[in-house]
C-alpha cells in the first residue's frame, strides 16, 4: 500500500482524511485505484489523459516528471500538489 | 510646429579621440546621439532622467549623463565613453579589477560605473571607501549591492 | 551520477576565473536588447491606460495612422483571441487569454499603463508623438488596489467572465482567484497544547524588482510567416512559446535570439512588447523595435505582490513548536498567479512544525500583473514567520539562534505542502551564524552620538527548480572546447556552467568557451529562474562533458588500435593502461583524431532540488530625531550547496540581500486612490545607492545537495527572504516596538517614538 | 515630445531677442537638469530651447567689494571647487555640494534651481539667508530683486516675458557671519529633501546681530521664516532660544502629505534641521 496525499481541495470535495491508502504499479494506475475507490477522483488529477500541467505528483520526496507513467516500486509515499515556479 | 520644421543640425565633436560631423535633431539628447547617430551603443539608458548613471559619460573632463545633455551641445566638445577606455595595449584598470573582482553580474550599469569610476581615480589616486560610495552615488546597480564595485575601484587605485 | 570526488580534488569548481563574456561587458560591446539595430528598422510606441479600471468602449486611429512618419497602427483587433485554457510550463502560468490580454487589452484596462494600442514609425518620437493622436473612449470603473478592498463585498470585479477556484468550488463574481488550503497535523490539538501563542499580521506594499534595463523587443515577420525576435529575456524557450502563442502560431515558426539581458530577478519572464513588434513588423513589412521608458517599467511591467499575511505558532514551555497557522493573502495585479502556494510552501519551511494550517489567497487588483520577483511570496511570508519567531524568544527569554536550532528543519523533517525534506544545510547555517564574528561582536546600543542601534536576525528559503536544459560541446583542433546553451546569461552563469564541463574534463576554466544561442541552436532550455541554471544546465554540461571523453576515448582508442577500456582519460591527457608509450595530450589528439568532429550533446529534466536556506544578521543605526535608519553591519549566510564560482555566488547573496533591505527601508508602489502609482521614477521609488550601504559580509556554507553531482544547490533567490524581517526585527531592537507595515519608513519609525 | 529648435546666442540681448520672439514657447537650458526631463514629461511644449551657457556673464565668478558675483548657469562643482567660495560662504557649499549627484553637478547650476523653483529646491533656502539678489535681463534691461521673491508659486518664477537670470549676487560677509544648510532624506543621496532649512547667523559681542532661516519643502514655495528668524535678534545663541526658533519654525511650515513625506513629519523634521542648521552656523562663526 502507498499513501496518498491528496490536494486539500479535493479531499474536501471527496471528504477525505489527510492520508489515503491506494496501490499501482504506476501512477496511472494508482489514480485509476483511487478512482474506482473514491469515483470522479480521476479528473482532479488527469486532464487529456495526462496529469494536469498545474498538479505535479512527489513521490518519496521527488516531484516526478514522467507523469502517468512513472513507475510505483516500493514507494511508501504519493503527494499531489500544485506546480511552483521561481524568479 | 510640426516635426518636419524643425531642422537638423550639423556639429563636430570628439568622440573618444575621433573626430567626427554629425547630422542631429535639435531636440534628440546626447545619449541618443551616441546610440542612433554615431551608433556607439556601449552608454545604456536606465531612466532618461537622470537618476541612474547607466548613460553617463565625460565631457571634457566632467561626468555627466549623457540623458541630460542635448546632442547639439557636443559641439566643440571631447567625449569619453566607456568604448574609449580600453587601449591597444589592453584593457583600463578599472576594467581589469571589475573583471578580476566580479563587479558585475547583469553588467547593464557597468559601463556608466567605469565612466564615473575613470574620473573619480583621474581626480583623486587614492579614494578611501566613503569617497567612492559618495562618487558613485549617482550610479545606480541593482544585482551587486555595491560591494564588489567598490572593491574593484579600490583595487584599480592601488 | 553523483561523483565522490571532495572538495580538495576540484580542480576548477571553487575557483574565480574571469568570466568568459566579461571582457564584452566591461568594454561596451555586450549587445544588450536596445542595442541591436537591424537593416531597415523603425521603431514602435504603445498607448498606455491613464485608468487603473475601464471599460474600453471604442478606439479612434483614424488620425493617427495618416500622420507623416507613421507605418502601422495596432490594436488588440490585430491578436488572436484566445482559449481560457491554462498553460501547462509552470514558468508561466495562467491562461492564454490572459496573458495575450495583459500583451493587449481587448475590452477592459486592468491597470494604469495597460497596452491598448501600438504605432511603428520612422522614429521613436515620431511614433510616441503618433501615439497621441489615438483617441479612446473610455467608461472608467472604480479600481480595487490592494486586498481588503478587492476581498469586500461588493467590491468592483476585474474579471466578469472569470471563474475563481475557491477550494475546488467554481466562484463567478469575485476577485479572489484562487483559494487554497494546505494541512498536515491537528493543529487545533497543537494550539490547545501551547504554552505560548503568538500572532502577528504583517502588511507589505508592492515593490519592483528595479532592473536597470527597460523592457525590449525586436521583431520581423518574415513573408513566409516565420517571425524572429531579439530581446532581453530570462528565457528565450519561454519567449517563444509565449510569444507563438499569443500570436496563435506554432512554435516552430518563432525564433528568438536572446540578447544579453541587464537584470531580470524574475520581471523578464513574462513577455510585453514582443508580440506587438512582430505584429507591428508584419503590418510595416520593416523590422519593428520597441523600447519601455522607467515609468513603462513601473506601470506596467510585472511588479512584486503586495498582500497581507498573518502568522500564528504555538511553543511548549521548552520553546519546541506545536502548531503553526498561516493566512497568506497576496496581490496578483490584473490577471491571476500571486505565486501562493509558493508562499505556502515557504511560510514554515525553516522550522520543523508538527502541525500546520495555511490558508492562501490569490487576489486580483487592479495593478499591474504581477511577476515572479527573486523567490516570489517568500519575502512576504518570512517576514510575518520571523517576526513571531523572534517575539517568542523575547517572551520565553531565549537566545535567537539556540531557539531557531532547536526548532530547525532537517532532512526528514515534514514540509507544511506535506513532502519530507531531503539534505538541507539550514542548521548548518545557523550554526555558522552563532561562531560569526558579527554574532559574536556585541553592538554599542546607545553611542554617543545618540543615535539608537540594534541587531536583528532572520532566516529564509527558497527551493531550486530543475527543469529542462540542453549543451552541446565541441572539441577545437587546439583541444578546446566550444560550449553551446540556451541559458541566458544574467549573472556570470556562462562562467559557472562551462566550469562544470572543464571540471569534467580536467582542463582550464577558459578552454572552455560558452555561447548562449538562439532557439533554433540547442534544446528546449527553461527559463534563467528559479535558481536552476547553475544546478540544471550546469548538470546537462556535466552530462555532455562526460559523454565528449567518451567520444575521445572510443577515437583514441582507434587510433591506437586498442579497446576503449584499455584508454585512460585523465587532466586532459589520453593514455593507454597497458603501453606508457601511448600518450597524448587533449590538443594533440584534437590535432590527430582522423575520425571526425568530436561532439556531444546533453539534455536533463530535473525534478526540484532540496533547496537553500539563508540567515541575515544587520547592525541598524536610527536617528531618533528624524526617524532615519541607516545599516551599519549585515551578514549573509547561506548553504549554497557547492560554490561553482565563489565570487557571483558571494555577488547573488550581496545583491539579493541589497534588494531586500531596499524593500525594508524605502521602496514601495506608492498608489493614488485612482491606482495610479505616484512615485513610477528612480528618483521617488528610491532603490539603494552606493552611499546606503555598508560592505555586505558574506559566509558561503557547503552542504552538498544530494541532486547533483558537484552538490550545486540554487542560490540566487533565498538572500531576499530574509532582509525585510531581519531588519525590523532590528528595529525593534533598537526602538523597542514593531514596525510591522512595509517600507519601514523614517515618517513610521518617528510615530513609533512619539507614540512611546 | 514636440520637436524643438535649438539656440545659443552669444550676448544677454540675443538671448532676451529669442525669448521675447517664442515667449512660453521657450525655454532657458543651462543645465537641462530639470529643463529636459520637464519637456520630455510633457510639462511644457516648446519650440525652443535657448542655451545661455555661451554668454560670458552667465558662467562668470568674480569678487566685487561688496559681493560675490556668479552666472546663473555656473554649475554647481565650480562654486565647491573653489576653495576661497567655500572659505566665505560654507552654507552655500552645503547646498551646492548635494544637489543630485556627481553627474548632476557637472551641469546644475543654483540659477537654474532657482528658475526651477521648486518648494523642495536645496539651492534657494541657502540663498535666502545669504540675502542674495537676482540680476535679472529683459526686453527692459536689467532688473534686481531679492533671492526670496523670486519663487511666486510651485514651478513658478517672477520672470516675465523675454526676461532670464543673468546672475547671482551674495553679498560679502564678515567673519561674525555664517551659515548652514542641512535637508533630511530617506537615501543619503541621489533624493529630493522631504524637508529643509538653511540657517544664516552674525554675532555681535555674543549676541545675535541678525538672523534668517528658510525652509523647503512645506509650503508651495521655499520659505523666509521671518518671524522665526526674528526671533533670536539681540538674543544669545542659547540652546533654549534656538529650540524656540526651531519650535516658531514648525509652526511655519505649512506642508502637504505627498508621496515624500507626511504633514507631521514633515513639521517634525523642520524643527530638528532648523535647531540643527542654527547650531551648525553659530558653530561655524566659531566663537
Amino acid at each position: 500500500m502507498i499513501k496518498v496525499f491528496l490536494p486539500y481541495k479535493t479531499r474536501k470535495i471527496f471528504n477525505l482524511p489527510v492520508e489515503v491508502d491506494a496501490e499501482g504499479n504506476n501512477l496511472r494506475n494508482l489514480i485509476e485505484f483511487l478512482d474506482k475507490k473514491y469515483p470522479g477522483l480521476k479528473q482532479e488529477l488527469v486532464d487529456e489523459d495526462k496529469l494536469i500541467p498545474t498538479i505535479s505528483a512527489v513521490i518519496d520526496g521527488r516531484t516526478t516528471k514522467l507523469g502517468l507513467i512513472q513507475k510505483l516500486d516500493n514507494v511508501s509515499e504519493i503527494h499531489f500538489l500544485p506546480s511552483i515556479a521561481g524568479g | 510646429m510640426t516635426q518636419n520644421n524643425v531642422r537638423k543640425v550639423a556639429i563636430n565633436t570628439n568622440i573618444n579621440g575621433q573626430e567626427m560631423d554629425i547630422l542631429v535633431d535639435p531636440y534628440v539628447s546626447l545619449l541618443e546621439t551616441l546610440r542612433e547617430v554615431v551608433g556607439m551603443t556601449g552608454t545604456k539608458e536606465g531612466c532618461n532622467d537622470g537618476n541612474c548613471g547607466a548613460c553617463t559619460v565625460n565631457i571634457d573632463g566632467r561626468i555627466v549623463d549623457s540623458c541630460l545633455v542635448l546632442g547639439v551641445e557636443a559641439e566643440g566638445k571631447n567625449i569619453e565613453t566607456v568604448e574609449g577606455m580600453a587601449t591597444p595595449e589592453g584593457l583600463h584598470p578599472l576594467q581589469q579589477a571589475f573583471l578580476e573582482e566580479a563587479a558585475l553580474q547583469c553588467g547593464i550599469c557597468t559601463p556608466g560605473f567605469l565612466v564615473s569610476a575613470k574620473a573619480l581615480l583621474d581626480n583623486e589616486p587614492k579614494p578611501s571607501e566613503d569617497r567612492i560610495r559618495h562618487w558613485l552615488a549617482g550610479n545606480l546597480c541593482r544585482c551587486t549591492g555595491y560591494d564588489k564595485i567598490v572593491k574593484a575601484v579600490k583595487k584599480a587605485s592601488d | 551520477m553523483v561523483s565522490k570526488s571532495k572538495k580538495s580534488d576540484y580542480k576548477v569548481i571553487g575557483t574565480r576565473p574571469i568570466r568568459h563574456d566579461g571582457y564584452d561587458k566591461v568594454t561596451g560591446r555586450a549587445q544588450y536588447g536596445a542595442d541591436i539595430k537591424l537593416p531597415g528598422m523603425i521603431y514602435g510606441a504603445v498607448l498606455r491606460s491613464p485608468h487603473a479600471h475601464a471599460k474600453i468602449k471604442k478606439i479612434d486611429i483614424s488620425v493617427a495612422e495618416k500622420m507623416k512618419g507613421v507605418f502601422a497602427v495596432m490594436t488588440a483587433k490585430d491578436l488572436p483571441r484566445l482559449s481560457d485554457k491554462q498553460r501547462g510550463n509552470s514558468e508561466e502560468s495562467g491562461s492564454e487569454k490572459h496573458l495575450s490580454e495583459n500583451v493587449m487589452a481587448m475590452d477592459k484596462v486592468l491597470y494604469k499603463g495597460h497596452v491598448v494600442a501600438a504605432i511603428s514609425a520612422k522614429d521613436v518620437n515620431t511614433a510616441r508623438e503618433a501615439v497621441k493622436k489615438i483617441v479612446v473612449d473610455y467608461e472608467v470603473l472604480k479600481p480595487v488596489i490592494n486586498v481588503d478592498q478587492a476581498m469586500k463585498k461588493g467590491a468592483p470585479i476585474l474579471h466578469e467572465d472569470f471563474v475563481g477556484d475557491h477550494l475546488g468550488k467554481k466562484v463567478k463574481n469575485t476577485n479572489v482567484a484562487t483559494f487554497n488550503k494546505y494541512t498536515t497535523g491537528n493543529t487545533d490539538e497543537g494550539f490547545r497544547k501551547a504554552h505560548l501563542i503568538i500572532e502577528k499580521e504583517v502588511e507589505l506594499q508592492t515593490v519592483h524588482q528595479g532592473y536597470i534595463e527597460p523592457h525590449n523587443g525586436t521583431a520581423i515577420w518574415d513573408e513566409d510567416d516565420r517571425v524572429k525576435i531579439w530581446t532581453s529575456t530570462q528565457g528565450s524557450f519561454a519567449n517563444r512559446d509565449s510569444v507563438s502563442k499569443v500570436l496563435n502560431l506554432d512554435v516552430s515558426r518563432v525564433k528568438v535570439t536572446p540578447l544579453e539581458i541587464g537584470g531580470g530577478f524574475g520581471g523578464k519572464i513574462p513577455v510585453y512588447l514582443e508580440p506587438i513588434a512582430a505584429v507591428l513588423s508584419k503590418k510595416s513589412r520593416r523590422p519593428v523595435q520597441l523600447v519601455m521608458s522607467r515609468t513603462d517599467v513601473f506601470d506596467a511591467s510585472g511588479p512584486a505582490p503586495g498582500g497581507k499575511v498573518i502568522v500564528k505558532i504555538g511553543v511548549d514551555k521548552d520553546g519546541k513548536m506545536l502548531a503553526g497557522y498561516a493566512d497568506i493573502r497576496l496581490e496578483a495585479g490584473g490577471y491571476p498567479e500571486a505565486f501562493i502556494e509558493a508562499a505556502a510552501k515557504c511560510v514554515f519551511s525553516c522550522y520543523d512544525i508538527p502541525a500546520m494550517e495555511i490558508e492562501a489567497y490569490d487576489v486580483l487588483v487592479n495593478k499591474p500583473s504581477s511577476a515572479p520577483y527573486r523567490a516570489p511570496g517568500s519575502p512576504q511570508v518570512a517576514f510575518a514567520t520571523e517576526t513571531v519567531v523572534d517575539e517568542i524568544c523575547r517572551k520565553l527569554n531565549m537566545d535567537l539562534i539556540d531557539f531557531r536550532l532547536l526548532n530547525v528543519a532537517e532532512k526528514g523533517t515534514r514540509t507544511a505542502l506535506g513532502p519530507k525534506y531531503r539534505k538541507i544545510g539550514l542548521k548548518q547555517v545557523l550554526e555558522a551564524a552563532k561562531k560569526s564574528d558579527h554574532w559574536q561582536s556585541n553592538l554599542e546600543k546607545n553611542p554617543k552620538s545618540g543615535k539608537l542601534r540594534g541587531r536583528g536576525i532572520a532566516s529564509g528559503y527558497w527551493f531550486n527548480i530543475g527543469e529542462k536544459s540542453a549543451v552541446n560541446l565541441s572539441l577545437n583542433m587546439d583541444g578546446t572546447v566550444i560550449l553551446t546553451e540556451g541559458s541566458t546569461d544574467i549573472g556570470g552563469s556562462r562562467a559557472s556552467i562551462a566550469m562544470q564541463a572543464a571540471e569534467v574534463l580536467g582542463v582550464k576554466a577558459e578552454s572552455v568557451r560558452p555561447s548562449v544561442v538562439d532557439t533554433d541552436s540547442i534544446g528546449h532550455t527553461d527559463v534563467t529562474g528559479g535558481s536552476r541554471t547553475t544546478y540544471a544546465t550546469g548538470y546537462a554540461a556535466y552530462k555532455a562533458a562526460h559523454m565528449l571523453i567518451d567520444e575521445i576515448t572510443n577515437k583514441a582508442a582507434k587510433i591506437w588500435d586498442l579497446s576503449e577500456d584499455e584508454i585512460i582519460y585523465s587532466d586532459g591527457v589520453i593514455s593507454s593502461k597497458t603501453d606508457s608509450e601511448l600518450r597524448m595530450t587533449l590538443r594533440e589528439f584534437a590535432d590527430k583524431n582522423p575520425f571526425g568532429p568530436v561532439v556531444s550533446s546533453a539534455s536533463v529534466d530535473l525534478e526540484e532540488a532540496a533547496g537553500g536556506f539563508g540567515t541575515h544578521i544587520v547592525d541598524l543605526e536610527i536617528d531618533p530625531e528624524t526617524g532615519k535608519t541607516d545599516v551599519i553591519r549585515y551578514t549573509v549566510l547561506q548553504d549554497v550547496g557547492k560554490a561553482i564560482h565563489p565570487a557571483y555566488v558571494e555577488g547573488q547573496l550581496q545583491g539579493g540581500a541589497t534588494q531586500g533591505i531596499g524593500w525594508a527601508l524605502n521602496e514601495e508602489y506608492f498608489m493614488s486612490d485612482q491606482g495610479t502609482m505616484l512615485n513610477s521614477s528612480y528618483l521617488d521609488y528610491r532603490m539603494p545607492i552606493a552611499l546606503d550601504l555598508p560592505m555586505i559580509e558574506t559566509i558561503l556554507v557547503e552542504v552538498p545537495s544530494e541532486d547533483h553531482p558537484f552538490g550545486v544547490r540554487g542560490v540566487g533567490e533565498t538572500p531576499i527572504c530574509p532582509p525585510v524581517p531581519a531588519i525590523s526585527n532590528a528595529v525593534n531592537d533598537a526602538i523597542g516596538s514593531r514596525i510591522l507595515s512595509t517600507p519601514i519608513k523614517a515618517s513610521k519609525i518617528l510615530n513609533k517614538l512619539k507614540s512611546m | 515630445m514636440h520637436p524643438f529648435d535649438y539656440y545659443d546666442p552669444k550676448t544677454v540681448d540675443e538671448a532676451v531677442e529669442i525669448l521675447k520672439k517664442f515667449g512660453d514657447k521657450a525655454k532657458c537650458l543651462a543645465g537641462g537638469t530639470d529643463v529636459l526631463v520637464q519637456t520630455r514629461g510633457e510639462r511644457y511644449e516648446l519650440d525652443a530651447i535657448v542655451d545661455i551657457k555661451k554668454i560670458p556673464e552667465l558662467t562668470s565668478l568674480e569678487w566685487t567689494e561688496d559681493y560675490l558675483v556668479f552666472g546663473a548657469a555656473t554649475p554647481c562643482y565650480v562654486l565647491y571647487e573653489d576653495p576661497k567660495v567655500c572659505e566665505a560662504f560654507p552654507g552655500i557649499i552645503d547646498s551646492a555640494s548635494l544637489i543630485g549627484g556627481i553627474q548632476i553637478q557637472s551641469r546644475a547650476s543654483l540659477g537654474g534651481n532657482l528658475c526651477n523653483a521648486s518648494p523642495s529646491a536645496d539651492g534657494i533656502c541657502s540663498l535666502i539667508v545669504h540675502e542674495a539678489e537676482c540680476v535679472i535681463a529683459g526686453p527692459n534691461g536689467v532688473r534686481e530683486i531679492p533671492v526670496e521673491d523670486m519663487c511666486v508659486g510651485p514651478g513658478k518664477n517672477a520672470l516675465s516675458n523675454g526676461e532670464f537670470l543673468v546672475s547671482i549676487k551674495i553679498p560679502l560677509k564678515n567673519s561674525t557671519f555664517s551659515a548652514s544648510y542641512e535637508r533630511f532624506i530617506p537615501r543619503n543621496e541621489m533624493d529630493i529633501a522631504v524637508a529643509a532649512v538653511a540657517s544664516s547667523i552674525s554675532l555681535e559681542n555674543g549676541k545675535v546681530a541678525s538672523c534668517r532661516i528658510a525652509l523647503a519643502a512645506v509650503g508651495p514655495t521655499p520659505i523666509f521664516a521671518e518671524e522665526a528668524s526674528k526671533m533670536l535678534i539681540g538674543k544669545e545663541p542659547t540652546e533654549e532660544n534656538i529650540k524656540n526658533a526651531s519650535s516658531k519654525a514648525k509652526e511655519i511650515a505649512t506642508p502637504i502629505s505627498d508621496m515624500r513625506g507626511t504633514v507631521e513629519h514633515r513639521k517634525d523634521l523642520i524643527e530638528v534641521l532648523t535647531r540643527r542648521t542654527l547650531s551648525k552656523a553659530v558653530e561655524r562663526v566659531g566663537v
